[in-house]
């Protein structure tokens, strides 16, 4: 299995604040990665950095091949980024059909493709994104990350505020992608079981550094690590 | 000694600046000409802008007369500058002279007030005296919606109902009016003898304009305006559309005498090739008028004695005879009128008939 | 006094074509624990903006403590005890917690609009600000600027605002959101301590907290009512298991 | 009375060609752009100074009108208006207008204070007349020349806008600049030509209308005003909004004044208001649109 | 008293620049009698952006038709000298009063809508009082001023001199009794509701602020204080001309309050102070250009931001840190 991404020595933060501290981890491709850390420890910060959406400061980032960190983040999306910001940040001027138009490339993923797996949005084609209820929202989220047809998905938190039921077929679906598409995830999240069971790699944060890296079953066979580094023992 | 000090308040920005940039122009002009020492005494000029607010132009006043203790304020764009600055003429008895706001009643709001530029009844009644006796007989009158414009429009038709013509209808365009269109229309569709306007000026290019846009002469009707609407700040550039436009004004810069030709040629070369107008010579004369009564003082210049000298004076201008009327402390100048012609490639008002020493007609009310 | 606080009939809202509140009649008893569950967009949010009077109905009748309120305005919904959370925070950015919190306790004691004492001239709301900044541990970040909070604090912050309100009716939208798993049932423990005759509306996703919480829900599928029962029955409904719950939630039962 | 409509028409079609590129910077990139009037200062000198010094012909003044304001614009954004994208609107009003303090000193001082006058070409200066009696219809030529050029633009921009992507990537790059980039969206080079562009139509506003309505250094300060109420009561989410409003607009005024000149001035300004107090986003948003 | 009480009140409490400000300003007149004019001027404007930031800066209503009050109240306060009685100080309370009654009828127009629409609401509504001001001209002279006000002196002792000594000491001592009114105003409870509101007008709703009425009260007090500005300047100058409601009125208070700052009473004084001193001075050495440099004042205040500007020690601080 190639490598798709690799992050060495990386270092980054908002403004002159530091907020990861030498961070190195590498994914394969169509590999999922669940990141976990307690609140404030510098996930969303690592995804946002990968994105290019903070300030680097140190450390390199590739994907399959291709020096990430030396992209504008615009270029980034076009190397093979798709993000899921975590505040969801619908484009609230733009519909629902427009947010995703808005961004589409050319590839396997389209809008009809993103209608087919949430419904709910196919329905709600012309709302605007700020007329969407929460779940929606999200849904278009993962939904908007879909059709840049990415390489590598970055999903900070997109469970939150979904159904019990929308999690199940959304975990599900992103087992499905990773695994029949090739496509690379990483996934933030509160509930560390939830993710573990559909992950190949996991990473835990502290303090912006990293913790603990294994493979996600080792990880989840192992609750005594779990409470100790996210205080959590389910 | 200490310097003669004349504190010289106008509009330098905004959208009287011309009339600011002229006056200046001609009071510097003045002072080159005629030297900056008079009876042994030093004339200094300060120059304020008052932005065309009232309340700034009494401020600077204020503080003229105050702090550097000017022996004569001077300039006034806009009619209200005039009125607010009139009580400080007043109190601390220094002479204002007014050199271009030009409603009527300006001179009866402080016995300290002269002015050397003219007043809109004097200009308007000469075109009613000349109206009727060249065919026209109906007119519609278009004037701009404030005070000049309301006594350019009663005095214009007061005086041609006395002649036995008919102002058939009065429109009044609000001052800040992009298109004058709906007005013109109005005008066209009442097919008078002649149109007659008083727009301040600048606006009066675009009236000029659209009038002719609107085919009014093709439809038989005339354009008689005061000669702000073909200030000759900018006659120039109007175009052969401006031809044959009579208007009546106390200056054109085509005015025929001598003085008048040496007063166009050194203002130009002083001035990148510009023009003056009717500002420009309001601010000449002014000069002349605060110069002559230093000199009549013997150089000691008190305010009361100023203003006796100011009084009466009788002089040639480049406008033609003038003469500052003791009583009312107004201008009584010749009012020409003049028809737009073209003069080597260029356009000019030029005169073919005049009123001789018209008196403001609002001073008799 | 009867046992319903708050209740609404045939509550209908629609978006230009889109029907998200379709005929709600919901009753809310004295003291309830209530939860409000449904699948995303089945009108959970949309119910509590016409309950509180950010959105005027369509259709039907909204009554509080016995008085028809379908046309009252929003504050004074508030003034007559009921208050809500929202799903996105909604806080005022360029105060601090310790003023917001002064400010809510003042306009509630009917002090808003008085123009000459100082704000924190009366003690006694001053004493109730230190009490809730201590509840909801916000007594140390009291003087900085609400927009410079991280994001867990603010969540706090923003239940802190609508329990400052003293509430007979709480309606809660998502409260835990963003919330780390660890802190999320300290949070709704603070809830669950209000007095007893304080009613509850829960809106979650987090099904190990509302079973925890509810003693009563309602389940609410596009935009209309699928069911009402206590927590067992609910967690057992086989329909709301295949719309809302799906299988991995069989453990409550 | 059909006259009457032509020059409200013509006259409305104007405040639009003067008003869109403020509609496009203020309500799509929703930077507050006072210094707007100055840019369509800027295409109505180069008009003037080209034609009167160099002799260019005036269509061919058009396009430079055009291009020179939107080379302008694209030089201050990269330079000046960037960093203002994330501050408060009240910060973006003191800049634009203190750019345009400066503009127009500077024009004062390099061209000085007077009128400018254009001299039309003398096939845009007569007038046609079809029907008789009541119904007569006069049409000025440049009153045409002008609705015609403003329904192309019109056309044009509707397409951009709603056709071509640009517009979803543009109005996705205003709500949320780091998300959009993140997402693939070339946030600069979109802000770039959509700022040169609202420049480059202003200055092109500025060389048709300085015919009708004159021009001179104050001409940024004097019609501000009415820019902003075309946009106000177009509402800001599309560029029909606008175009309707200034129709609507031109011809109430046009005819307001001529029916009851007495009422002149007070008939937009009251049109207004009433306006955007029964509809306060705008007259013609879409449904629901931004709040 | 409690830690929470004692922080709270800390935010209301003079601070020791202040009374020295107030002090220097009183004393000015004094060592400065050739400026007394432009102190005077400079305590109206003053006076004039502090009753906008009333609505702008704490109660995030923006505006650009202020002057609709200032006119009014210069109008009244002129009217009622002239026909009425040449006292100021009950030519100023009634001036206030009718302002007061002006600004309730127009609070209802700014309830709704964005802050463009607020814009331009107000906006027209001061150009329609300008119009009418044009129109009623056999009342307020028309566009020509209104001439002829003749004030009596101030308590019956002070006369209104030719230096402007006491016109200065009368337009601080009203703002000095407005902003202490002003200053009470904003540290109450309704104070803060008003920040509230600008803050987040869903949420204040929905903790039971009745946002309209407050909206409504402030904007009627705020064009009191307008108003006031608006009669002092009338009464200072013995004159009223149609100027004062114009638009480039309402433009230059809001420019000076955000020079300024919004929000914390002080940014009309200091922008007034900074805007007016600097005008004087550039247009006294270019009558012609000055505004050229007040514009690149603008920019350059913006793009290197207020707080930088006003402490030039920043500057290179700043660039250390980040190397
Ligand atoms: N925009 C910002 N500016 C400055 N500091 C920030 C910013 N965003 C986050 N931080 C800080 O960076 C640190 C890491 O934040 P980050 O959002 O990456 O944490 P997280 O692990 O994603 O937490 P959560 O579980 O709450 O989402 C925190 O201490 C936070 O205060
Ligand atoms: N302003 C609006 N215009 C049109 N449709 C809207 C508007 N607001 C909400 N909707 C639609 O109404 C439906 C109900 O939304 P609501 O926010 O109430 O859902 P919810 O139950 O709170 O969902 P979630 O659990 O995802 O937060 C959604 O499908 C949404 O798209
Ligand atoms: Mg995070
Ligand atoms: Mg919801």
């Amino acid at each position: 299995m190639p490598e798709l991404l690799r992050i060495e020595s990386l270092s980054a933060g908002y403004g002159e604040a530091v907020v990861l501290h030498d961070v190195s981890l590498a994914l394969g491709e169509g590999q999922t990665l669940a990141l976990l850390g307690r609140n404030g420890t510098g996930k969303t910060t690592l995804m946002n950095t990968i994105a290019g959406a903070t300030r680097q400061h140190a450390g390199t980032i590739t994907l399959g091949g291709v020096a990430l960190h030396k992209l504008a983040p615009h270029q980034r999306a076009a190397a093979g980024i798709g993000w899921v910001p975590q505040e969801r940040n619908i484009f609230r001027s733009l519909t629902v059909h427009e947010n995703l138009t808005a961004v589409a490339r050319a590839g396997k993923w389209t809008p009809d493709g993103v209608y087919a797996m949430f419904p709910r949005l196919a329905e709600r084609k012309t709302n605007l994104g700020t007329q969407l209820s929460g779940g929606e929202q999200q849904m278009l989220a993962v939904g908007r990350a879909l059709v840049v047809n990415p390489k590598l998905l970055l999903l900070d938190e997109p469970l939150e505020g979904l159904a019990p039921i929308i999690v199940e077929e959304l975990l599900a679906a992103i087992r499905r992608i990773t695994r029949e598409e090739g496509l690379s995830a990483i996934i933030v999240e509160q509930h560390p079981q939830a993710v573990l069971a559909i992950s190949d790699e996991a990473v835990v944060l502290d303090r912006g550094t990293v913790v603990h890296a294994s493979s996600a079953q080792a990880l989840s066979a192992q609750p005594e690590v779990l409470e100790r580094l996210l205080g959590v023992s389910r | 000694e200490e310097a003669f000090k004349i504190g010289l308040i106008l509009p330098m920005t905004g959208q009287q600046a011309t009339t600011g940039r002229q006056i200046e122009a001609a009071a510097k002009l003045y002072m080159a000409q005629n030297g900056d020492t008079v009876a042994g005494r030093k004339v200094q000029l300060i120059i304020k802008d008052d932005t065309s607010l009232p309340d700034v132009t009494r401020r600077l006043a204020q503080e003229l007369v105050v702090n550097d203790k000017v022996n004569v304020l001077a300039g006034f764009g806009i009619t209200p500058s005039a009125m607010a600055t009139a009580p400080i003429a007043t109190q601390s008895k220094t002479p204002q002279v007014v050199m271009a706001a030009a409603t009527s009643a300006i001179t009866e709001a402080s016995p300290y007030i002269v002015r050397t530029s003219f007043t809109l009844p004097q200009v308007s009644v000469a075109l009613a005296d000349w109206a009727p006796k060249n065919g026209i007989k109906t007119v519609v009158t278009l004037v701009s919606d404030y005070g000049p414009g309301i006594d350019a429009e009663k005095f214009f038709k007061d005086r041609l109902t006395f002649n036995g013509g008919k102002v058939t209808e009065s429109l009044r365009v609000p001052l800040r009016n992009p298109d004058f269109a709906p007005f013109l229309q109005k005008v066209r569709d009442a097919k008078p003898d002649a149109l007659f306007v008083f727009v301040p000026s600048g606006a009066g290019s675009a009236v000029m304009k659209q009038f002719l846009e609107r085919g009014m002469d093709k439809a038989g009707i005339k354009l008689i305006a005061t000669g702000d609407v073909t200030d000759d700040d900018q006659l120039n550039d109007m175009g052969d559309g401006a031809l044959g436009v009579v208007t009546s004004h106390h200056y054109s810069a085509a005015h025929p005498s001598a003085m008048n030709k040496k007063f166009v040629e050194a203002f130009g070369k002083a001035n990148k090739g510009l023009r003056p107008n009717f500002m420009a010579v309001g601010g000449y004369d002014g000069m002349r008028v605060i110069y002559e009564a230093l000199k009549k003082t013997g150089g000691k210049g008190g305010g009361d004695a100023l203003l006796a000298a100011m009084k009466g004076q009788i002089f040639e201008s480049p406008r033609g005879p003038v003469f500052i009327d003791a009583q009312t402390r107004d201008i009584v100048q010749n009012v020409y009128l003049r028809k737009v012609e073209k003069k080597d490639g260029q356009l000019y008002n030029v005169e073919f008939d005049v009123i001789k020493d018209v008196k403001d007609p609002g001073k008799n009310k | 006094m009867s046992d319903v606080v708050l209740s609404c009939k045939g509550l209908v809202k629609r978006f230009g074509g889109i029907t998200a509140t379709n005929n709600v009649t919901l009753e809310l008893k004295r003291g309830a624990r209530h939860a409000l569950i449904g699948p995303n967009g089945a009108g959970k949010t949309t119910l509590i903006n016409l309950l509180t009077g950010v959105l005027e109905p369509t259709e039907g009748s909204i009554t509080l403590e016995g008085r028809d309120i379908t046309k009252l305005a929003p504050h004074l919904r508030v003034r007559s005890g009921m208050v809500r959370t929202f799903q996105i925070n909604q806080l005022f950015a360029s105060m601090t917690p310790l003023e917001t919190l002064a400010l809510v306790v003042s306009q509630h004691r009917g002090l808003g609009a008085s123009i000459w004492k100082r704000l924190g001239a009366d003690a006694a709301v001053t004493q109730r600000c230190t009490e809730l900044l201590e509840q909801f541990r916000l007594a140390e970040v009291m003087n900085q600027r609400t927009e410079h909070l991280a994001y867990g604090k603010r969540r706090l912050l923003e239940i802190a605002i609508a329990l400052a309100c003293e509430p007979r009716v709480l309606l809660l939208d998502e409260p835990v959101a963003g919330v780390p798993a660890g802190e999320r049932e300290e949070l709704l423990q603070t809830v669950a301590a209000l007095p007893a005759d304080v009613s509850v509306l829960l809106i979650e996703h987090d099904m190990d907290l509302v079973f925890s919480f509810a003693n009563r829900m309602t389940v609410l599928v596009n935009g209309t009512v699928l069911t009402e029962g206590d927590p067992d029955q609910i967690a057992n409904d086989p329909e709301v298991k295949a719309v809302y719950l799906g299988h991995g939630e069989d453990a409550h039962a | 009375m059909l006259t009457i409509l032509f020059d409200g028409i013509a006259y409305g079609m104007l405040l639009f060609v003067l008003a869109v590129g403020l509609a496009v910077t203020m309500g799509l990139m929703n930077f507050i752009n006072l210094a707007h009037g100055a840019f369509a200062m800027a295409g109505g000198y180069v008009t003037v100074l080209l034609m009167q010094h160099a002799g260019v012909p005036f269509l061919v003044c058009l396009p430079i009108a055009f291009v020179i304001p939107a080379l302008i614009g694209a030089v201050l954004e990269r330079t000046l208006y960037r960093p203002l994208y994330n501050k408060p609107h009240l910060d973006q009003v003191l800049f634009s207008i203190g750019l345009t303090f400066m503009a127009v000193a500077a024009v004062d001082f390099f061209v000085g204070s007077t009128q400018q006058i254009i001299q039309l070409p003398e096939w845009l200066k007569g007038r046609t007349e079809i029907g008789s009696g009541d119904w007569i219809l006069g049409m000025g030529h440049y009153r045409l020349f002008i609705i015609a050029v403003c329904a192309a633009l019109t056309v044009a921009l509707q397409f951009v806008l709603a056709k071509t992507r640009f517009g979803s990537r543009l109005r996705a790059s205003v709500d949320d600049q780091r998300v959009a980039a993140g997402l693939g969206i070339n946030v600069n080079i979109v802000f770039l030509s959509t700022f040169a562009v609202g420049s480059g139509l202003a200055g092109l506003g500025g060389a048709l209308g300085a015919e009708v309505l004159g021009l001179d250094p104050s001409f940024p300060l004097k019609f501000m005003i009415y820019f902003l109420i075309v946009v106000a009561v177009g509402g800001t989410s599309s560029i029909t909004g606008p175009l309707l409003a200034a129709l609507l607009l031109g011809v109430a005024d046009v005819a307001g004044k001529y029916y009851i000149p007495k009422m002149g001035a007070f008939i937009v300004y009251t049109l207004m208001i009433v306006i955007l107090i029964w509809r306060p986003q705008g007259l013609f948003v879409r449904s629901g649109g931004k709040t | 008293m409690n830690a929470a009480q004692k922080s709270l009140l800390q935010a209301s409490r003079w601070r020791a620049w202040e009374p020295a400000l107030w002090a220097a300003a009183f004393i000015a007149p004094m060592v400065l009698p050739s400026h007394a004019a432009i102190i005077n001027e400079i305590a109206i404007v003053a006076l004039f952006a502090m009753s906008l930031d009333l609505v702008l800066g704490f109660t995030g209503i923006v505006s650009l038709g202020h002057a609709a009050f200032f006119g009014f109240g210069a109008y009244s306060a002129a009217l009622f000298a002239k026909h009425v009685m040449p006292d100021p100080l009950v030519g100023l309370a009634v001036a206030i009063a009718g302002c007061t009654l002006l600004g309730a009828v127009a609070s209802l127009t700014i309830q709704r809508g964005s802050d463009l629409t607020r814009l331009m609401v107000t906006l027209g509504f001061a150009l329609i009082l300008l119009e009418l001001a044009n129109k009623l001209d056999w009342l307020t002279g028309g566009a020509d001023g209104l001439q002829g006000v003749i004030l009596g002196p101030v308590l019956g002792m002070f006369a209104f001199d030719l230096g402007g000594k006491t016109a200065a000491y009368y337009s601080l001592a009203v703002l000095l009794v407005f902003f202490v009114l002003a200053r009470r105003l904003v540290h109450s409870p309704f104070g803060a509701t008003l920040e509230a509101i600008r803050d987040n007008r869903l949420r204040a709703m929905a903790i039971g602020i009745p946002v309209s009425s407050r909206i409504a009260v402030v904007y009627t007090i705020a064009a009191a204080l307008a108003g006031a500005a608006g009669a002092l300047l009338a009464q200072t100058t013995g004159f009223a001309s149609l100027d004062v409601f114009e638009f480039h009125r309402s433009a230059d208070v809001m420019l000076i309050l955000v020079v300024g700052g919004t929000g914390w009473l002080y940014g009309g004084i200091a922008g007034a102070i900074v805007f007016k001193l600097m005008q004087d001075a550039l247009s006294a050495i270019t009558p012609q250009y000055w505004t050229f440099w007040i514009g690149l004042f603008l920019v350059v205040l913006v793009l290197v931001g207020r707080e930088r500007l006003l402490k030039p020690w920043t500057w290179f601080a700043k660039k250390g840190g980040a190397a």
